[in-house]
């Protein structure tokens, strides 16, 4: 059985450079179905603008002497959180329709591919939405102020947020898709769970938007728990992965 | 059967043993002071007259709404500990892939949710007294609110699946990730800065320790007998479940 | 009490109901759930004597 | 091909999987030839995908063991993957991918070399070359089976796994399907699991009866007398295990 000897060696010898293969597969086929249906990145897109509209109501209220720089990083993270959600929930709901992901299981791949492949094809479908929703976001609430803080902020924290977002929120979307109602059973786990993360978000945010006398450090204190809270999480997720998807 | 008898016994100490401790709190406990209050004229008080102003004489104010604090603070640290154990049996769960672990999960998380909800009522109602509100984001208020809330998501997530050793292995990795997350809620909310002010701590007298530890023992007694007993529920009810089947065939 | 020491009191009655009131929350559901769970297990002792009867008419 | 590894392509010996006080599967012990078609049959619930879901490595085994090309479903997870194929009554295909980004991604996936020519060769044999840049989505239901064929063969497997393979297919999918699976019938072990007692019976040389996790009937298909392996199975699907 010659084959079968040479695939044995192959799979021994070659097994980070397959892992690598299978990633850059798994995500080359979101992207492509994405770029094709389109599905996620509309479906986001348009809830995070029907956000926007929303805040406009909720502040329609507020006078001319409410600044709302003040509270921009809450509303643009909460806008992000939800329309995450949704997308979350597409990206997994595909696998699970023609059992794509049982031929997935079935073959050769080590389950935290799997895993970072479609984190990462989250994060980089939530980055879009964000780059998308910023300038929006900006350009309808925040002109009449001024902008005190540091540009380079607001992409760092941005990133920095996703990741968390895009790896706690493919676990949790891999359960929820398998249950009954997937929109509201993923709500329910995802917000409580990210809370340290929006909250530290949103408090980098801020700084970044505002400026101020130690602008610096509260940042960077903030980012950190950021980081302490991706590296934690995505650890967990990460070895908590195989459970999931194996079940 | 015989570790239901024990729970019985074990919540019959614990019983005494917070009862105990919430006479004490009265009797033996020191009355602890919050802030000020301003009377009109000089009284003959136990508490030291701090201060003259415009309105009349500051007085030391007397705590009382304090002794909340013998009750709800070991309610509220066994509930964190019943978390932690319901993670450590999803972690068993996940590495034997055996039911009973499940169970035992499930039952400790129901426990810790009943705690919580209990650490919420005394806390709210310990809020209302001393702050004259009803709830506020103070960081403690917080981090415990998101506890419940995610809590509430473990059991949601059980109902919303048929398959049972799918719902086993999600609940059991949802409650180790909440276990993780519930102590970074923890810690972050004191980290942020925020517009509110920095929670006042309180001073300690050894008399108020006593009672203090005499309810923690007692509660987590008291926490340990109620999950005794849902467990051997729970079990009773698996087995009758496989004699009726057995009945069936 | 001294009369002297009215207002003092009085604050420290203010405060009473909510004390009272989280001891008696905690104490009722403590009870309630307790005497929930015994009674529960009470009936499923019931069924299992019940099913034990049914196993043993088979039987015999 | 199957002439220099172990003569049973399937070794399965007191495999287990219980949950909880639930026994989807008790103690079951078979043999399979290499090169034997295996049909099993079985009430809904009787554990026949459990089964094939611990052969497959998808579903670890409670206790006991089983072993497929050789390969331990537990130890030699990964390994036994790249040896064994599923075609199942579910397409497992993505509907927004054309067929050839299809077969690609699960080239990919496989670590198959020089996998543009495998794949062009596979859609040929098909018959789906002139659809092939043809989003899945579009295909028919016979079409789509025969992609799905084609993915399962995709990295040569020892063993096929068959999941109900003829559900949802019109009379002449079933042909072309039929033609198929005798072409490779040669060179590879099968596994299928059918409700169809006719089709199974027709194409296995091994059968085998789970009910209620157990094997209660295991024989070849020369031993097989069909009316009473007809009435038999009717007996267990009917009323359940006496």
């Amino acid at each position: 059985m010659a084959r079968g000897a040479e695939n044995r060696q192959g799979s021994r010898g070659a097994s980070r450079g397959l892992s690598w293969r299978q990633y850059k597969a798994i995500l080359r086929k979101d992207i492509v179905m994405e770029l094709r249906t389109k599905e996620m990145v509309t479906s986001m897109g348009i809830y995070a603008l029907l956000t926007m509209v929303v805040y406009q109501v909720a502040l329609s209220q507020a006078g001319t002497a409410f600044d709302p720089r003040q509270i921009a990083a809450g509303l643009l993270w909460l806008a992000f959180i939800f329309t995450s959600m949704l997308g979350l929930n597409r990206s997994l709901v595909h696998e699970k329709d023609q059992g794509c992901l049982e031929a997935l299981l079935l073959s050769p791949v080590d389950r935290p591919v799997i895993f970072f492949a479609k984190a990462t094809g989250n994060l980089i479908f939530l980055g879009i939405v964000e780059i998308l929703t910023v300038p929006v976001f900006s350009f309808l609430f925040l002109q009449q102020g001024s902008y005190e803080g540091q540009w380079w902020m607001i992409p760092v924290v941005l990133t920095a947020g996703s990741m968390g977002i895009a790896g706690v929120g493919t676990l949790l979307a891999t359960m929820s898709v398998n249950t009954k109602g997937k929109d509201f059973v993923l709500a329910v786990l995802m917000v409580p769970l990210m809370y340290p993360l929006l909250l530290a978000a949103v408090s980098a945010t801020t700084v970044a938007v505002l400026g101020g006398a130690d602008a610096g450090s509260q940042f960077w204190q903030a980012m950190a728990l950021i980081g302490v809270y991706d590296a934690i999480m995505l650890v967990a997720c990460f070895g908590l992965y195989e459970f999931v998807i194996g079940a | 059967m015989r570790q239901l008898k024990i729970a019985v016994v074990m919540l019959l100490i614990g019983g005494l043993l917070t009862t105990a401790a919430f006479f004490l709190a009265f009797y033996t406990a020191e009355v602890q002071r919050f802030g000020t209050v301003t009377l009109s004229e000089e009284i003959d008080s136990a508490y030291p007259l701090v201060g003259v102003s415009n309105e009349g004489l500051q007085y030391e104010r007397p705590w009382f709404s304090q002794k909340i604090f013998y009750f709800h603070v070991p309610v509220a640290e066994a509930s964190f500990l019943v978390l932690i154990l319901s993670a450590f049996f999803g972690v068993r769960f996940l590495t034997t892939r055996r039911k009973e672990y499940d169970t035992k999960s499930r039952i400790a998380m129901e426990t810790a949710l009943t705690f919580v909800a209990l650490t919420m009522i005394t806390g709210v109602l310990w809020t209302k007294a001393s702050w004259g509100v009803w709830w506020d984001w103070e960081p403690r208020l917080t981090t415990y609110f998101i506890m419940m809330l995610l809590m509430v998501a473990y059991f949601v997530l059980r109902n919303s699946i048929e398959d049972e050793e799918r719902r086993a292995v999600y609940a059991a990795a949802f409650a180790v990730i909440a276990a993780i997350d519930a102590p970074i809620s923890f810690f972050i909310t004191r980290l942020i800065p925020s517009q509110h002010p920095v929670v006042f701590k309180s001073g300690f007298a050894t008399s108020n320790l006593l009672p203090f530890i005499l309810a923690q023992v007692g509660m987590l007694m008291i926490g340990y007998a109620i999950y005794v007993m849902r467990m051997s529920e729970e079990r009773m009810r698996e087995r009758l479940e496989v004699a009726k089947e057995a009945l069936e065939d | 009490m001294e009369a002297t020491n009215k207002e003092l009191y009085d604050l420290v009655l203010k405060d009473a109901p909510y004390v009272i009131a989280a001891y008696g929350v905690l104490w009722v559901a403590f009870v309630g759930y307790v005497s929930l769970v015994l009674r529960r297990i009470m009936r499923l002792e019931k069924d299992v004597q019940a099913v034990q009867e049914a196993v043993e008419r088979r039987e015999g | 091909m199957g002439d220099n590894h172990t003569d049973s392509a399937v070794e399965v010996r007191d495999l287990t999987r219980v949950f909880g006080v639930r026994k989807a599967l008790d103690k079951i012990s078979f043999d399979l030839p290499s090169g034997a078609f295996l049909s099993i049959f079985g009430p809904n619930g009787a554990g026949k995908t459990t089964l094939v879901n611990v052969l497959t490595t998808l579903t670890a085994p409670s206790s006991g063991t089983a072993t497929v090309c050789g390969l331990d479903v537990v130890e030699g997870a990964v390994e036994l993957r790249s040896r064994i194929g599923l075609i199942s009554h579910n397409p497992l295909l993505y509907p927004d991918l054309s067929a050839v980004e299809n077969l690609e991604f699960f080239a990919d996936m496989y670590g198959i070399e020089e996998a543009e020519q495998r794949v062009r060769e596979l859609l040929c044999a098909v018959e789906l070359d002139h659809r092939r840049l043809d989003l899945v989505r579009t295909f028919s239901r016979g079409m789509l089976q025969r992609l799905s064929i084609a993915r399962a063969l995709l990295h040569k497997p020892d063993v096929l796994f068959l999941d109900e393979p003829y559900s949802g297919l019109d009379p002449h999918a079933m042909d072309i399907f039929d033609s198929l699976i005798s072409q490779i019938r040669e060179d590879h072990t099968f596994v299928m699991i059918s409700h169809d007692l006719a089709k199974g019976l027709e194409l296995c040389s091994h059968a085998l009866i789970l009910a209620k996790g157990r094997v209660v009937l295991s024989e070849t298909r020369s031993e097989i007398d069909d009316a009473e392996f007809a009435a038999r199975y009717r007996s267990i699907v009917g009323i359940g295990v006496a």
